[in-house]
Order: structure tokens, then C-alpha cells, then sequence
């Protein structure tokens, strides 16, 4: 137990040090997730909406398009555009390798089909008469597409926090596309990769902690709202 | 108040999902301020119809008509003249001002106007001073008044109500029958109400459409198709008994004689002599008396002597089928009647009911039919002699 | 065939969910074979009483006995003879075989035999031969008629059922009523069936017990409760009339004379001259006649003068309400009847019914009240002069 | 898009050379996702179970705890993992770090709480009067949970995809605890993000398809099983 109890003082005094490459670490990681997620909120929601709640020629297709792209491996998505973004790839001229904005693209392709995906799902909860109610109340298509979003909410929610939680978790595109250059490309998952295989377990956890503290409390904002707003509405 | 309803029509209707026909309706019109009752068994394709004539759902072939005026599915200034209610009442998250303010919103209702049209909706469900609870906490019941509210705010030109009761127990059925019923009445809505249970049909409409596998099998007044409804089907769906076909041998000051297999039959109508006519009578217009009882002279002019061939629950009351010689005919009858009189197969007894009860149409094959007399809808299945 | 009911009785029964007390039953008791309705509004706490009857949820307080024994929550033997079918099918994964077969797999029935209950179960739910067909192939009334015979198949000694055919539209609920019922008395079954429709229980019921919010209201059998209903709201709730308080002036010959408010009531039953009584009559009993008509003397020989105080539409019938000199009764008459007869708050008229038709008991505080003739009840609410 | 071109000429090569560092790299990859989700079953299912349809004193903390697993990023499971692994660690005597079973508690660590959680939204869908249907044809309390678990089987076995999908898909646990040691823990996704990095990405690439192909097929699999069941169901 003794590395625990070792590394877990270091670790305290790293993280109140205030110093050393951990705030960049730190700002580096919310800024990515906040765009990434930011993206696939505005990409995600109506996709899911169109999937969940419509019937459209080719929606198959789309569905079956989202579920793949839900299943393709973040390294791999890491690799695409790394060979689109590079010296020799089609947007090469754009020098965006090894930039925030090329973790960004990366953890958008990411982030966009769990949204959508999951936004279908919620959406998919609705009962269709519930729209046909608001329609005969004079309610247009899109007036409809508000109310069902908005009946589904809790459920669109937990699509965002889900987007949102992969894009902080994962390690496997950004460290591919982002190089995990300090003070620039660094988040707390790759720093936490290089931390650990250099044997820095004090580090490597201090940075764990921070990692854990946002991720959960994401995940407890998403339980709280979620009793709150079941309570309210019984009260 | 003012007669807010208007005329709805429609011409053939059509709608199928896969290759089954849901909904195949040649014609039917509701007049401005009346209410007509879809009825039929599950899956006969009556909320589909609903859906169509609402503007909710488009139909594959066919029209509908506003006053006069076709109305196509998209008609936004159209569906603003109508509203629904379903059997589950769909309500929004929220309060339940929120619910009743949908459709004032979408209106562009100034917000003072807003306020007072959804506390006086609210009253006239019955609901007054409710506008800050939250629907999560109704009853179903209470869920279901909102869902008229909510609708009726409006002050609709058509109402299309979708079995807004079928999920509601006994008590809470009755209470609201009656409010929406008188609602409906006050306002002089166009009423489209769809209902399996011919109970709640009767109670409200002015007219039903009987629906069975998409198509109609009757349409009329609601009383007419009640007492002489056109075939076997329609006849064991609405527990009456089958037509009886007969002649008129005796016509004449609004009073027929009819000859059905021997036995005279008196009715209300103007056939001529010699006209072949199908008779009906509903089961809760049949009394039976004893086989032998000297029953005196009274307003109840057709007595036929019959034999009971089958005697079967009915709720509260058994349902019995009876014989004559003109053909089968069914009475109501309570429990202890059934007791007390030993009414069981076999037995001889005097079917008494009045001439007023008995229900006439031409026979099928006997020259063209006439047009009802209120002639609300166009295509007519089933007509009587009138009152 | 042979007798397979056991005895099914309760003390004491308690459940809540949270501060809500959902049960509260002092006694219950249905014998052998007979069928006894839970009939009630929702919410009523009917569905969790037949749960716990069942040995599926268990009371807060309480026991329960099968033939006397006192059984448990846990008792695995005795779950062994009891089974039910609820309001939805809940059919498992799979055909209709796998369904059926799923209890008697669970009692180890080898699997000859087994195909042949299932095929005999199958038959006598009229889906003989449909072994093989998916579960999800089946319309409402085929899967209930699945479930019943997957319970049935089992002979078992108690058979729940909760609202079997509350989901159903109206032709396959009459269907599915009288198998059902056919079935049940078959084979002796001692049955629980909760309903909400006092038409159903009527029809398929020996006793009744009403339940409002989680207690008895009244218990009895079926028709002592239908035509004397103990207090106001049952009366509401079953549409009853009110009963009405008199005292025996005439007794002898198993014939009593009641004097109300000074007008005389015959009934059938076996009480002293003095004792003071409630006597009830179902609506559907009483016929009316025009105020000044001359009625002959028949086996009807309960006449009152009445004036109408309400007329209200009951489906295809009306429900009249009379005041007499003695309080309140009904009558239920066809809507031809009420225009023919013009029937209106206001009008006079003589209302007429058998004396058999009368329920009567021993009005409250008036000694201690009698134990019923059939006695399958410890704890009898309501009861009648018998028959 | 030359780069394209380029690299699944080279890719193609590579994949039916048939010699080459990459059957290792994918039995090793296959080792680990076999037994990491056959251990989350094992222990996700019942877990999932006891959550979803029953009702037990602390059911809600049990809840709790495994949500918060789920949002446990991967990176942290390996450190953790490694820690307790490492020489000084508590099981350090069993010498386990960087090897294939360093990586399988790792990703079993990883695949249970996602199998028990999907596995309780599963069998929450089997309606609690269908149990007391069974419970009334004389079923005990064993043969309730095998009736319910049989009942929602499509969406525990698309829990169990879900398990073995996020263990097939994950690098960052892998990465730590595995070391990434050619022919020993060397699996698809830390070999990709090695020869992204090293920028041959040709073989980079070619490790990319054979990652795709059977993170799709399990994808496909599911969705044409679903399909099937449901029509076999409906026939």
C-alpha cells in the first residue's frame, strides 16, 4: 500500500503547488471538451431529432451510418484525421496538426454520433400522438419538433452529458492528432499516459484526481437534475 | 352563444399502411353544430378516420370539405379552426395553465386575454382555480378535463374527440359524459367523437358511423341506426336483434300495418301499401308478458306471441331471444323478471312494444331508397320512418 | 367433473404504500367453488387485494387461509394451487405452446402429458390446434384467451383474475365473458376476479365486495348488494337508488307489508311486525305508468305515486329518478318510452315492481343485524330477505 | 488525398503478407477482449439484475457506485490498475504488469459496469406484473430472474456488445498497464496510436481496417440479430 500513501501526499502537494505544467493541462482539456461537445450539441440534437422522431426516406441508411460511426474506435477516428490534416493529407495546407483545433475536429466526430444517437433514443420516447396533440392544437412542424425536444428533455440531457463525458474520458484520438505537446496539445488523459509510463505515479495521480473531479461531477450534476426536476414536477 | 361549428365533409376517403386498408369511406358529412360518433370494434380503423378528418394525418386519396371549401392536410389557417383530445390526454410538462395556453400561444394571444380565456375554460371543466398545479399530480380523470380544456380554449369550429373516456373507471366516465356532453351542446361545436362503447355513443351523438375493417357498414341518425341496423354484423355489435322483413298491408294518417310472416307488426311511417319494408325494434322497448296474460288495451300496440330460445347475461340484465313468426326479435330484461316469470328456453311468451319504438326501411331490391328525412349525411346506409 | 375449489378466506388484511394505505380488509371469505367480484373505482386498491390474496405481494398485516390452513407469503405448496391472469396478457417470449406449458414445467409435468393438457386447455379456450403460433401474432382477445388457458391448464384450486377483459372492445369482451365464465364453473374453480364494471362482476359473480380507497364499502352477494346498497356512494356507484327506511306493518307467509312515509311496499322475507328496515330496488326493476292510468292487477304489486325530480341519459336507456312519499327511487326506461310517455322533471307517474324485487334488511341501530342465509361471508355488510 | 492512395496500397500489402508483426498484435487483442467481457457478464448480468428489477435496502448506492464506474475514465482504471500491480503495489508479487492479464483486469474493470448498467435499463423494461404473472404460475424467485433476463435477452446481449465493444475500442487502460510491449501486450489499439505517431501510416492504417472490421461486425451482428429476432418473433 506504501506507493498509494506516497504518491497520494505528493500528489496533494502537486495540486495546491499551483505551479508546474498542470493548469495548461487543465485549460487545455475544458477547452477541447467545451468545443467538442458545443459542436456535437448543435450537430447531434437535430440529427437525433430526424432519426428519433421523423420518418424520411433513407433514415435507415442514417441510422445505420450514426450506430457505425458510434462503433468505430476512437484511435482510428485519430488516425483519419491526422492523414487528413497532414503535410500531405487534403487540408494539410491548414497546418492544423498537433493543434487544439485538430483534437477538436477529432473529439466532434466523436462526440456528434453519441449525441445524436442518444438524442434518437429519448426523442424515440415521445409518443408519436403527443406531436399529432400539438399539431391539431395548431402547432407547425417545427413548433412540434420544440415540444418533443422539450418533453425529451432530460433524456437530450443525458445525450450531451454522455457526448461530453466520452470526450473528456478518451485518450486514443487526441493523443493521436494532438502529439501531447506540453503547454500546448497536453490534456489531463495523455498527461496521465506519460505520467504513468515514466513512473511518475505521484503526477500521474494528482492528475487522475482532477480528471475524476470533473467527470464526476458532471456525472453528479446529470443524477441531481435529473431527481430535481422529477421532483418538482411531482410536487 | 353563438353557433360556432362548422360543416365538415369528406369524400372518398382513403388510407392504407402496408398493404391492409385502414380506411376506405366513400362519403360522410357532420353538420355545423352537430356531433357524430364513429363506433366499432378495435382496429376497424377509427382513430385513423379521426386523424384524417382533423387534418392530423394525410390520407392517400380523398377530401375535405370546411364549410364547403376543400381543406388540404397542410392548411395551417384550416387546422386553426379545429382541435383534438385523445384518450390519453398527452398532456405537456408543466402546470396546468401551461397546457391550456398551448394553443393560445400558438395563436398570438396577448398574454391578459390569455389569463382570463384559461381561467374560464378551466371553470367550465369544472376545474376552476387550478392553473398552478402541475399535471404529474391529476388524476386521470382530472388529466382528461385539462385535455378538453386545453382544446375547447380554442373555441374550435370542429372538435375531434378520440375515446377521450375509454381509460377512465365507471364513475369517473359518468361525470364527464354528461360535462362533456353539455360543453359540446353550449358551444355548438361540429363533434367528431370516436368511442367503442355504443353507450357513450348513444349519450352524446346526433349521428353514428359504424366502422368495421375500415369501411362503413352504417351511417344515419343515431337513433335509427340503433333500431334497425342494415345487417348481422352491425346488428350483434349494437345488441339489437336482426331486421325483420315484412309488407305493408295498412297505410295511412302516419300509422303502417305491417305483415311480417302472419303477424301484423303497427309502426309509424308513410310507406305505401304493398312495400316490402325491413322492422326493428331495440331489446329495451320489448316487454314480455306471460304467454296466457289477458294484457287490456294500452298505448303499447303490437303484442306477437313468441318462444324464448335463448336467455344470456347482460350485465345487469339478461338478454333473451325470442321467436315468432315473422322471425327472431330480442327484450331486456331484468333478473328477477327472468326469476319470477321462469323465462327459459322454451317457454311461450307476449312481446308487447308500441308502435313508436318500431324502426322501417324500405327492403333492399324494392325500388331506390328514399333520403332521410334530416338528410344531414349524403350517402345514407340506413334510414327510418322518422319521428 | 370434479369439485377442484378450496376455500379461500382473509383477516385482518393491511398494505401501504408509503403514508397511502392501498388495503385495509377486516374479513373476507369466498367458499369452495364460488366466485367472488372486487369491484371498485381505480385506485381502489382492488388489483394490490387480489395480489395479496394470490400470495404475489405481501400484506403489511394479516393472514390468509386456503381450506382453513393459515398460509404464507412464502408458501411455495400453496402458490402451487393458485394462478391468475391479469388486465394485460403478459405473455412470455415464444408460441403459445411455451406459454401454456411454462407452470406445468414448473411442476414437473412430463412432457406427453403435457402436450396433452396443453392441447386440452388450448380447445376449451376455443384455440384448438394453435400450439405453434408466436405470442405476437395474437390480437387483445386471442392473447387473454392464451393466458387464461395458461392459469387454467394448471387446475388450479384459486384462480385470480384481474380485470381480464377491461382492455378488450366490446365484441370480444361478450365473447371472452361468457367462455370465461363457462369455464370457471366448469371446473369448479374457487375465483377472484377484479372488476370495475358492475356489468362484469353481475355476470360472472356469486358474491361482491365494493372497495373504495382501500376498504370495504359493502360485501354480499351479488344481487343483495346490487339491489340494497349500504350507503350513498355505493348506491351512486353500483346506480342503485338510495335505499329507504320503513317499518314491517304486515308480516306473515314470507310476505312483508313496509309502510314508507305512509305508502305501503310489498317485499319477500321473513321479518316481525315493529322491526324498522332499509329497503332497496334495482332501477331496472321498477316500470312506469302514466299517473292516471288503470293499471290491472298483475304479479307487479308494489304501485307508487311518484313525480319525476330527473331525467338523465344511461346509454341506450334513461335513468329516472322519482320522489315518492317514502324518498327516492329509480327506474331505467328506453328513450322511447321517455318521449312517448314525455317523461320530465315535474310529471306524475305510478311506479310499478314485483315485491320480489325488493331487497330489504334491518335499518341500522334497530338490534343486531342477522346473519345471511348463505352466510360465505363472516362480515356481511349487506344482506336480503333471501329468496 | 494522395496519402490515401498511398497508404492502402502499402495497407493491402500488408494485410495479406500474412507475415509481419500484426497476427500477434491481434490475437492478443482478441485474448483480452474475449476474457475481460466474459468476466464483465459474469459479473455485470446478476449486477444488472439485482439494479434494474429488484428492490433492495442500499440498491440505490449499488446504483450510484456503478454510474460512477462508468464515468470512471480508462486512463485513471489503468493507473489505478498499474499502481496496485506495480512492484511496490500491493499484488506486485505476482508480477503481473505489462502483461495480457494486467490488461484483462483492467478492461474487466472497464466492461462491468457498462454491462450492469445496460443490463439494469434492460431488464427495468420487463413490466414488474410480468414477474408476478410468473410468480403466480408457481415460478420461485430464481426462475423470476432467469424468465426477466430471458425476456429483455436483446438488450442484455446489447449490453454484452457494448462491454466488448468498449474493450475492443479503449487504448488509454491498455496502454498504461499493458506497456505496449511488441509480442507480448501489443493489441490494435496501442499499436495504431505507436505507428500513427511514428508517422507509418501505412501500417498504421492497415491495423485501422482490421480494427474497423471487428468493431463492425460485432456492430453488424447485433443490429441483423435484433432484426431477426424480432421478425422470427412476428412470423
Amino acid at each position: 500500500m506504501q506507493v498509494f500513501t506516497e504518491s497520494i501526499g505528493q500528489a496533494t502537494r502537486l495540486l495546491f503547488e499551483g505551479s508546474g505544467g498542470i493548469w495548461p493541462v487543465i485549460l487545455t482539456t475544458l477547452e477541447v471538451a467545451f468545443f467538442s461537445t458545443l459542436a456535437g450539441f448543435v450537430l447531434g440534437v437535430p440529427m437525433g431529432f430526424l432519426m428519433g422522431a421523423t420518418r424520411f426516406r433513407g433514415r435507415n441508411i442514417f441510422i445505420a451510418v450514426t450506430n457505425t460511426f458510434m462503433a468505430v474506435p476512437p484511435v482510428v477516428i485519430g488516425l483519419l484525421v491526422m492523414m487528413v490534416l497532414s503535410r500531405q493529407g487534403p487540408l494539410g495546407s491548414f497546418g492544423l496538426l498537433y493543434t487544439v483545433d485538430a483534437m477538436v475536429i477529432a473529439q466532434t466526430l466523436i462526440s456528434t454520433p453519441i449525441i445524436a444517437g442518444l438524442t434518437a433514443a429519448a426523442v424515440g420516447t415521445v409518443p408519436r400522438k403527443l406531436r399529432l396533440q400539438a399539431r391539431s392544437l395548431g402547432a407547425s412542424r417545427f413548433q412540434e419538433a420544440l415540444l418533443v425536444i422539450r418533453e425529451a428533455r432530460l433524456g437530450v440531457l443525458a445525450a450531451v452529458a454522455g457526448g461530453l463525458g466520452a470526450v473528456i474520458r478518451g485518450v486514443g484520438a487526441v493523443l493521436i492528432v494532438g502529439g501531447n505537446i506540453e503547454g500546448e496539445t497536453r490534456v489531463l488523459t495523455t498527461a496521465i499516459v506519460q505520467e504513468s509510463r515514466r513512473g511518475d505515479f505521484a503526477k500521474a495521480l494528482a492528475l487522475c484526481v482532477i480528471l475524476l473531479v470533473i467527470a464526476l461531477a458532471l456525472n453528479a450534476f446529470i443524477t441531481w437534475y435529473q431527481h430535481y426536476s422529477e421532483r418538482s414536477e411531482n410536487a | 352563444m353563438d353557433v360556432l361549428g362548422m360543416t365538415l365533409r369528406a369524400e372518398g376517403l382513403k388510407k392504407s399502411f402496408g398493404a391492409r386498408v385502414v380506411v376506405d369511406i366513400e362519403s360522410l358529412e357532420v353538420a355545423a353544430g352537430r356531433t357524430l360518433a364513429i363506433l366499432g370494434p378495435s382496429g376497424a380503423g377509427k382513430s385513423t378516420l379521426l386523424s384524417i378528418l382533423g387534418l392530423l394525418e394525410k390520407p392517400d386519396a380523398g377530401t375535405i370539405y370546411l364549410d364547403g371549401r376543400p381543406v388540404h392536410f397542410r392548411d395551417k389557417s384550416a387546422r386553426m379552426h379545429m382541435a383534438a383530445a385523445f384518450q390519453s390526454p398527452y398532456l405537456f410538462r408543466g402546470t396546468i395553465a401551461d397546457n391550456v395556453a398551448y394553443g393560445l400561444k400558438l395563436r398570438r394571444v396577448p398574454s391578459r386575454k390569455r389569463r382570463e380565456d384559461i381561467s374560464n375554460a378551466l371553470a367550465r371543466v369544472g376545474l376552476e382555480g387550478w392553473e398552478d398545479r402541475g399535471v404529474h399530480t391529476l388524476s386521470g380523470g382530472e388529466a382528461q378535463r385539462v385535455a378538453l380544456a386545453r382544446a375547447m380554449v380554442l373555441r374550435p369550429s370542429v372538435l375531434f374527440l378520440d375515446e377521450p373516456l375509454a381509460s377512465l373507471d365507471p364513475l369517473a366516465k359518468g361525470a364527464l359524459a354528461s360535462d362533456f356532453s353539455r360543453i359540446i351542446r353550449e358551444d355548438s361545436m361540429t363533434t367528431v367523437y370516436v368511442t367503442h362503447d355504443q353507450n357513450e355513443a348513444v349519450s352524446i351523438a346526433d349521428q353514428l358511423i359504424v366502422m368495421r375493417d375500415g369501411r362503413s357498414v352504417a351511417q344515419g341518425e343515431t337513433y335509427e341506426v340503433m333500431g334497425l341496423p342494415p345487417d348481422e354484423w352491425t346488428a350483434e355489435f349494437l345488441g339489437a336483434g336482426e331486421p325483420l322483413e315484412g309488407e305493408v298491408v295498412e297505410s295511412g294518417d302516419d300509422l303502417l300495418g305491417i305483415d311480417i310472416g302472419g303477424q301484423k307488426i303497427w309502426a309509424v311511417g308513410t310507406f305505401s301499401k304493398g312495400e316490402r319494408v325491413l322492422v326493428g325494434v331495440r331489446p329495451e322497448d320489448v316487454l314480455l308478458f306471460e304467454g296466457e296474460a289477458d294484457i287490456p288495451r294500452s298505448t303499447a300496440r303490437n303484442r306477437l306471441d313468441a318462444r324464448i330460445v335463448d336467455v344470456r347475461m347482460w350485465g345487469v340484465m339478461h338478454h333473451i331471444v325470442l321467436r315468432t313468426d315473422g322471425g327472431l326479435i330480442a327484450s331486456r330484461v331484468s333478473h328477477f323478471s327472468v326469476r319470477d316469470m321462469g323465462l327459459a328456453p322454451g317457454a311461450f311468451v307476449q312481446a308487447v312494444f308500441k308502435a313508436t319504438a318500431v324502426r322501417v326501411r324500405l327492403a333492399p331490391g324494392n325500388g331506390s331508397s328514399r333520403s332521410s328525412e334530416r338528410g344531414s349525411f349524403s350517402d345514407v346506409t340506413t334510414m327510418g320512418a322518422g319521428d
